[in-house]
């Protein structure tokens, strides 16, 4: 193989990374595919944009990943962007967000059949196959409601850090539902709960709750059985999955939801895995022509 | 690009662009006596406008650059896009230029939109043509003639004279070679479409529904020409598909080009079927009117809006992705367009059956925001990009 | 005296009116409806009581020749005295609630030093409390909750980080502590404020008009006397189900706003109202009475809170965001529905080097644009027209609205005043005085 | 209650043509429950221009995908239903009745009183006044491939009137289409003096219809032209125009109309007579049927009644002087169709509610705008502009749906009846 790619192939291990560009937070991963031992993830990490300049972001992001992964920038075979990607100056290719959280989540929960993917803005579902090809999938368009930004300001009204959300919402008793789909308008709805004295445990868990409804919708609607893997931001919420454990249970979808501790990377990871096989592919054919 | 090919690209941007429908005011004013009738997108017999001497002129909505104020008070959120912007473009004097309007038998809103043109503009034309729906030349062909009877003759009395056999001939053979020229034009995009990408070839099409076919068709064959001499277009790694669900309310252009950014080359449509509805040639001989009911009869687009008697649904979908040597449809409807949604689910079992990769979404004409259809349409082109190799 | 209230509890204030017999407005109030509806309501009818024993004061003071002048330099006096103690009384149970907050688990592990810090921010929000009350001072809102709020944040922002406290602790016990403060309330506490401002007012007075003091205490006795009689209350507005009244004295919010505009300015045939979380375009014939009405609700996009979203999103002020967006020399079209959204792509096109000013006029003209639509459906513009609600008290809101009427409907007279706000609450108490009298 | 013919049935009351219409509407679910078995044909079409005495003449039963769709809804079934159509794919935008019809189907085809609907043996697309028929029994031909399907294209009154052309080609279509498929269906050749017999009997039930429908002509209106119409519309519109027991079923209901009217009495609510007629409405537009009872009370609770609706002519529109006609047999059944009041050009529809209002001596209207319909709801907010303009009388607008619990709002709703109510009565108050 003479290709100008396979010097990065050396000793059968191939460097890739993905970048997941998000509406609020950049997610890089750096990852080893080697012919004896598979795909091993070298580095992983989040960098939250906030009001910053998402060009130098990315920049920094991907640069403090290939560090600690103790990579060096050109060894890297091939850098592919997902989500936003087109700010990714230095990508090689781009994956679009479907077909990298789908690849994530085999490579996550090899078992997973459906993918639930809540980010920021958007929720959407898929249904996958072993391969990660995607069968079908729904999603939320304009709207915000049920999106991670509807709960990032209802935990903002309720003045509650978003990492203790989860925790909170497990403990609820009797779980209050939100009236209010909007996720602007529910602020309202929220604070009459609270001065009608209403735990913020219990908000907290009827908020999880009518996500939930939302989600289970559009699993139901792409026909989603068995394994469930909640990828995206929102995964890393423990209220949000038992609330849809619960709801799943309840409605008897015989779903089994699982998440990760790595499934807020699913989209950068499916991203450094395409990488890895379309870096083979390509080196392949520039093999067969030049043959 | 060369300044021949951007001069024609401007002149039609232009035309798209233009919401006071300037040049067909400007055809008008060139003669007294000149009249314009608009039509709504598709089956609308063009031929018999034309020998009245007039300018059939397509109206499709407002686009994305036309603020709707008052035509939301006609239609609840979820009416479709068009008939509102349309409503706008009336209320703004905008089709002023138009001496009538044809509203053909495409769904319940247009046929309803008819009816709010009579109380809305009692003083103008409008004329709701009902297409046979009985495809026997003794039932629905004897229907259909004396629809098109009555048509030829309100044109004739707007016109001011009786439209002879001999016009309506010529005004046949015109528009055959028009259709010829755009058969042309879409079969180079099939084979190439990186020298004709769509968000162009679109445009050049709607150039049609406001320009007299003439000009037209010289139009569609100096960009047959120009395009291939563009020696930055070349070949992509894309995928081949075809585009459905657009034959009323048209997409934004931002949406095609979002579709080509994220990966597809379009290589057949059912856009601007208002030019395109009538799948081969009329014969130019003989009783015209009678040639133009069997031309509807026998070789009429087949969409949603027409029903089919036997076989089905979605055969002309397959044939078309065969023969375009596509990988793929994208099904692309409107918003609460009753007729392209429900005809999804039948396409998409004729797909299913041949084994062939399809997705959808919606849209309207005046979104704006491309974010969700990129993904969806990236990740539909990744997916046969990645799997074809697999 | 007999006096007629109307309420009009609105998802983000709530405004009462209080007329006399003949229907004259003798006061106004105002408050966050954020935290409890009840409770809201009884802080703008206090307010409302507050504002009519100051109209009083003032009728009382010009009802005599010999004071004749002095209203004009008593009132504000009384009313400058007045907030200002209002303000300290409210700051000093904010600091109250601020310490307890700080007292939960979560803040533990800070022990001595955010209560010490808290003391110092405090401390110096009482320093500027004066400053708010000033004889010239620009208020940047009548609520305390923005007040405190701004001061607060300032403060905590300069103060947070060195001290090892984050700025986000600081900002959650301001949000933690605000809630009590604004859900308590008690009319006997205003009463005796009053009296302190009324006797401080006459203090300060005496300097500059000793020989007057006298009648001047007299007149503002005989004010203090005056038992205003609550004849009937009418309630209106968003929550107004949830408001104790009796069905027969709630009133549908369409008639109440068509009733007070009509009032306000008889020659009004259209009103629209654009609120904290509902829009509403009313028609109204020569009597006030709606003829057709279309209404906005359960979406924040084309509402009051889409604004205060963005506002939120920049970190400014509502009332800073017109002003700002009043600067543009082009709006840019925004492209989201959604306000999220819209805040998404707010931030995108900032990231991308597009002038703020810019992006909130296109923010502006959106929401315009669909209370346009609104405007269309109930049957458009066909004569003088009324913009009301709290979005007509934002500068960019109206310019834009006035361009937009001007482009489709041609020039039309448009009423935007300042107490567009109370609407609803003075079509409410014109109810409640016409149900007395036709009662009676 | 003094009236002899009514009884108390725990809350609710009981006339005999309601329990008449019970029996008429169940015994025709058992009769298709058992059609298989009987070796009996069964025919599918819709309500507009449907061809029932035809069908009947060549003993064929006729099934209803509407009516199936609506009694799915108020059984609260359709939601589930829904769901399920959606998802197969179907759109979450497009029609609810095709859905709540497809997903019914996938579920096993169990009728909404629990028995089974038999496969249709013939599916007769009488495609009038509404495009989505097309699109819908397409949809089913895909389900049920071996199965014939007959199209019978009625032309829409555009200028509101008929043309000689439209009905030849109804008729037409008639001769060449769907008499051959019927016949070939039904193994029986057509029989026209059977299908004389059975017009003549359709007009007899016609007349009584219109007799009940106008007695809201009288105040206090004896009747509830909308909520209580759409029962009293039920046997005709469905399965039994052209047979005795249609006839039987309207002259009932008439007389015990009469003797309210008599009495002076009001309206039947599910909670009982109602005693002061405090509005009378006009209403366009179909009800919502998920929460028909909550929506109908929204109403009754205010005092309003409805005395004229167009949503009861849309299975044939007879007040204004169409009857069947059994010396022109095939001319009368194309008239019929062509007449239907979803057929009508929007300026007619405007015309008709405009002489509804006078007629009635309503004191305002209001448009149920459902999501499902454009052929109904595309337009009606120019309808209502301009019904407001023609009669001075304020319009009230409301948007729910037909069989989508999703999109009934009630607090929403209930809001917009208050308002609107309180502003007839402000009205009112100004004119006093
Ligand atoms: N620990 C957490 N607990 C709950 N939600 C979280 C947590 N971390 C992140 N999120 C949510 O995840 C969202 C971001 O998800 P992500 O998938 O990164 O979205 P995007 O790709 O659109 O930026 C944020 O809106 C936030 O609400
Ligand atoms: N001083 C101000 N400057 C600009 N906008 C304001 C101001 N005060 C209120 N608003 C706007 O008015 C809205 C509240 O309007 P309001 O009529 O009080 O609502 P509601 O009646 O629903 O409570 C706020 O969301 C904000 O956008
Ligand atoms: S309801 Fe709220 S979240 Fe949904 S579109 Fe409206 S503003 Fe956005
Ligand atoms: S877009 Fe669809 S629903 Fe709308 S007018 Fe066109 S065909 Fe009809
Ligand atoms: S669109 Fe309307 S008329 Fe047509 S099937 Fe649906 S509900 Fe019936």
């Amino acid at each position: 193989m003479n290709s100008p790619m396979s010097d990065r192939t050396a000793n059968g291990q191939l460097f890739t990374a993905g970048i997941d560009v998000g509406s609020s937070a950049i997610k890089t991963v750096v990852l080893r595919t080697a012919e004896d031992d598979g795909e091993k993830v070298l580095a992983l990490r989040t960098d939250r944009i906030r009001k910053r300049d998402l060009r130098k972001v990315i920049q920094e992001a991907y640069s403090m990943a290939l560090e600690e992964a103790d990579v060096a920038p050109d060894s890297v075979a091939y850098a592919a962007s997902t989500g936003e990607g087109e700010l990714v100056d230095f990508r090689r290719g781009h994956f679009y967000g479907m077909t990298t959280h789908a690849r994530g989540a085999v490579f996550l929960v090899p078992e997973a059949r459906a993918v639930l993917d809540v980010g920021a803005l958007h929720a959407r579902a898929m249904r996958i196959d072993e391969m990660s090809r995607v069968l079908g999938y729904r999603m939320t368009s304009q709207c915000a409601s049920g999106s991670g930004q509807f709960l990032e300001n209802v935990a903002r009204y309720l003045g509650v850090a978003l990492e203790e959300v989860g925790s909170l919402s497990c403990q609820a008793s009797t779980p209050e539902q939100v009236s209010s789909i909007c996720a602007v308008l529910a602020e309202t709805d929220v604070i009459n709960m609270v001065s009608r004295g209403i735990s913020t445990a219990d908000i907290l868990k009827g908020i999880h709750l009518s996500m939930v409804g939302r989600y289970l919708k559009l699993l139901r609607a792409i026909g989603a059985e068995e394994h469930v893997l909640i990828t995206g931001g929102l995964a890393a919420d423990e209220g949000l999955a038992q609330a849809m454990r619960e709801q799943a249970a309840e409605a008897e979808m015989g779903l089994t939801i699982h998440t990760h501790p790595h499934s807020i990377y699913a989209g950068a990871l499916g991203a450094a895995l395409w990488g890895s096989f379309r870096h083979r592919v390509l080196a392949r054919r520039a093999g067969t022509t030049e043959n | 690009m060369t300044t021949d090919l951007a001069q024609l690209v401007e002149r039609v941007s232009h035309l798209f662009e233009d919401l006071n429908f300037q040049s067909v005011r400007d055809w008008k004013s060139e003669e007294p006596g000149r009249h314009a009738i608009g039509y709504m997108p598709i089956y609308v017999p063009r031929e018999l406008v034309h020998a009245a001497g007039m300018l059939p002129v397509g109206i499709l909505g407002g686009g994305d650059r036309l603020e709707i104020i008052r035509g939301d008070a006609y239609f609840q959120s979820y009416i479709c896009h068009i008939p509102r912007s349309t409503i706008e473009l009336a209320l703004t004097q905008r089709l002023e230029a138009l001496d009538g309007m044809l509203f053909p038998s495409i769904c319940d809103v247009i046929r309803n939109l008819s009816g709010m043109w009579q109380m809305l503009f009692p003083e103008r034309y409008v004329r709701y043509i009902d297409l046979p729906q009985n495809f026997d030349p003794a039932v629905g062909g004897t229907f259909w003639r004396q629809e098109l009877d009555t048509l030829r003759t309100d044109l004739g009395r707007i016109a001011g004279r009786e439209i002879t056999d001999r016009e309506l001939q010529h005004s046949v053979s015109v528009y055959n070679e028009n259709r010829r020229a755009l058969r042309q034009l879409y079969e180079a995009r099939s084979a190439r479409p990186w020298l004709f990408p769509t968000s162009e070839v679109y445009l050049v099409l709607r150039a049609g529904t406001v320009l007299p076919v003439e000009e037209h068709t010289a139009i569609v064959r100096r960009y047959l020409e120009l395009a291939p001499l563009e020696d930055d277009r070349r070949e992509q790694d894309m995928s081949r598909v075809v585009l459905v669900g657009m034959f009323c309310e048209q997409p934004p252009l931002g949406l095609l080009i979002t579709l080509e950014r994220a990966g597809c080359w379009i290589v057949d449509d059912d856009l601007l079927l208002g030019l395109r509805w009538m799948g081969g040639d009329v014969p130019e001989d003989g009783d015209p009117l009678q040639n133009l009911v069997i031309a509807y009869l026998e070789q009429s687009a087949q969409t949603a809006s027409v029903y089919q008697p036997e076989g089905r649904r979605g055969t002309w979908l397959v044939d078309s992705v065969q023969r375009n040597v596509a990988e793929g449809v994208i099904f692309c409807a409107p918003s609460f367009c009753d007729p392209a949604l429900l005809e999804q689910p039948m396409l998409v079992a004729a797909l299913e059956r041949e084994g062939i990769p399809h997705t959808q979404f919606k849209y309207s004409e005046n979104t704006g925001q491309f974010a969700v259809i990129r993904e969806q349409a990236g990740t539909f082109s990744d997916s046969i990009r990645l799997w074809s190799e697999a | 005296m007999k006096v007629f209230i109307g309420i009009d509890l609105g998802s983000t204030t709530t405004k009462a009116v209080i007329l006399d017999g003949k229907a004259n407005v003798v006061g106004r109030g105002i408050t966050n409806s954020r935290s409890n509806y009840d409770v809201a309501s009884q802080i703008a009818r206090q307010e409302a009581f507050v504002q009519a024993r100051f109209k009083l004061t003032r009728d009382a003071i010009s009802a005599d020749s010999e004071l004749s002048g002095v209203e004009e330099l008593f009132l504000p006096l009384l009313d400058r005295k007045f907030r200002l103690n209002h303000h300290v009384e409210e700051l000093d149970r904010l600091a109250i609630e601020l310490h307890n907050a700080a007292d939960g688990p979560r803040h533990a592990a800070y022990s001595g030093s955010l209560h010490e810090l808290l003391d110092e921010i405090v401390g110096e929000m009482r320093q500027r409390a004066g400053k708010h009350f000033g004889a010239l001072a620009m208020r940047k809102s009548e609520f305390f909750r923005d007040l405190a709020a701004a001061d607060y944040m300032q403060l905590a922002e300069e103060q947070s980080d060195p001290k090892g406290i984050t700025f986000e602790t600081l900002t959650g016990l301001f949000d933690q502590a605000i809630l009590p403060v604004e859900n308590s309330t008690s009319a006997a506490a205003l009463e005796q404020l009053i009296d302190e401002a009324m006797d401080a007012a006459l203090e300060a007075s005496q300097v500059s008009m000793a020989k007057r003091v006298d009648r001047l205490r007299g007149a503002v006795d005989a004010a203090r006397a005056e038992v205003l009689d609550e004849v009937a209350t009418v309630g209106t507005g968003y929550g107004r189900q949830r408001l104790p009244f009796p069905k027969e004295h709630i009133r549908s919010e369409i008639l109440c706003h068509g009733l007070g505009a009509h009032t306000m300015f008889p020659e009004t045939r259209t009103v629209l109202d654009i609120g904290g979380q509902d829009t509403k375009a009313i028609q109204v014939d020569d009597n006030g009475i709606v003829t057709s009405f279309q209404r906005n609700d359960r979406c924040a996009a084309g509402c009051g809170r889409y604004l205060g979203y963005i506002a939120d999103e920049m970190n400014l002020g509502v009332h800073e965001l017109g002003p700002l967006a009043e600067k543009s020399t082009c709006h840019v079209k925004i492209n989201s529905t959604c306000t999220v959204f819209a805040g998404a792509e707010l931030r995108e096109r900032l990231s991308l080097g597009q002038k703020r000013e810019d992006i909130l006029a296109g923010l502006h003209r959106a929401i315009i644009l669909r209370a346009m639509s609104l405007l269309a459906r109930s049957g458009g513009i066909e004569d003088q027209f009324t913009f009301t609600g709290g979005v007509a008290r934002n500068p960019a809101a109206v310019t834009a609205l006035h361009d937009l009427v001007d482009e489709n409907y041609g020039e039309r007279t448009t009423n935007i005043s300042a107490d567009s706000i109370y609407t609803g609450a003075l079509g409410a108490a014109l109810f409640a005085q016409r149900g007395h009298q036709e009662a009676a | 209650m003094s009236n002899s013919q009514t009884e108390r049935n725990g809350d609710v009351q009981k006339e005999r043509s309601m329990a008449l219409q019970k029996e008429l509407v169940g015994g025709h679910f058992d009769a298709l429950g058992r059609a298989k078995e009987e070796g009996r044909k069964v025919v599918y079409t819709f309500v507009p221009g449907n061809l029932t005495e035809l069908m009947r003449s060549f003993d064929l039963l006729p099934v209803l995908p509407e009516i199936n769709a609506l009694q799915s809804g108020m059984r609260k079934l359709s939601g589930g239903y829904i769901s399920e159509a959606e998802k197969q794919g179907h759109s979450e935008d497009v029609c609810t009745y095709v859905k709540c019809d497809i997903g019914m189907l996938k579920k096993g085809n169990v009728g909404p009183t629990g028995k089974p609907i038999p496969e249709p043996d013939l599916l007769l697309l009488s495609y009038t006044g509404c495009c989505t028929f097309m699109k819908w029994f397409e949809l089913l031909k895909q389900e049920y491939e071996g199965c014939p399907v007959a199209m019978l294209h009625v032309p829409y009154q555009a200028d509101g009137q008929v043309h000689s052309h439209y009905r030849d080609y109804i008729v037409e279509q008639l001769r060449s289409e769907v008499i051959p498929k019927l016949e070939q269906v039904s193994g029986q050749a057509y029989d026209e003096d059977k299908l004389r017999s059975n017009l003549t009997l359709s007009a007899e039930a016609e007349d009584d219809l219109v007799w009940v429908l106008e007695s809201a002509k009288n105040v206090p209106s004896p009747i509830d032209a909308y909520f209580g119409g759409v029962y009293y519309i039920g046997p005709i519109f469905g399965a039994f125009r052209g047979t005795p027991e249609g006839v039987d079923y309207y002259r009932t209901l008439r007389s015990e109309i009469e003797e309210r009217l008599a009495n002076k009495q009001g309206p039947i609510t599910p909670d009982g007579e109602l005693d002061e007629e405090r509005y009378r409405l006009v209403i366009e537009g179909p009800p919502n049927w998920t929460s028909f009872r909550e929506f109908w009370k929204m109403f009754y609770e205010e005092g309003a009644v409805v005395v004229a609706s167009s949503y009861t002519k849309v299975g044939g529109l007879y007040d204004r002087g169409f009857r069947h006609d059994a010396t022109r047999p095939l001319e009368t059944l194309a008239d019929y169709c062509l007449g239907c009041y979803t057929n009508l050009s929007l300026p007619a529809r405007v015309d008709l509610l405009e002489d509804y209002v006078r007629d009635y001596s309503a004191d305002g209207f209001m448009i149920n705008s459902v999501k499902s319909c454009n052929s109904f709801s595309a337009g009606q907010l120019l309808m209502l502009r301009q019904l407001e303009e023609r009669t001075g009388v304020p319009g009230g607008f409301i948007e729910s749906d037909l069989v989508d619990p999703r999109y009934f709002s009630a607090a929403n709703i209930k809001n917009r009846i208050e308002s609107y109510l309180q502003m007839l009565e402000q009205k009112r108050g100004a004119a006093a």
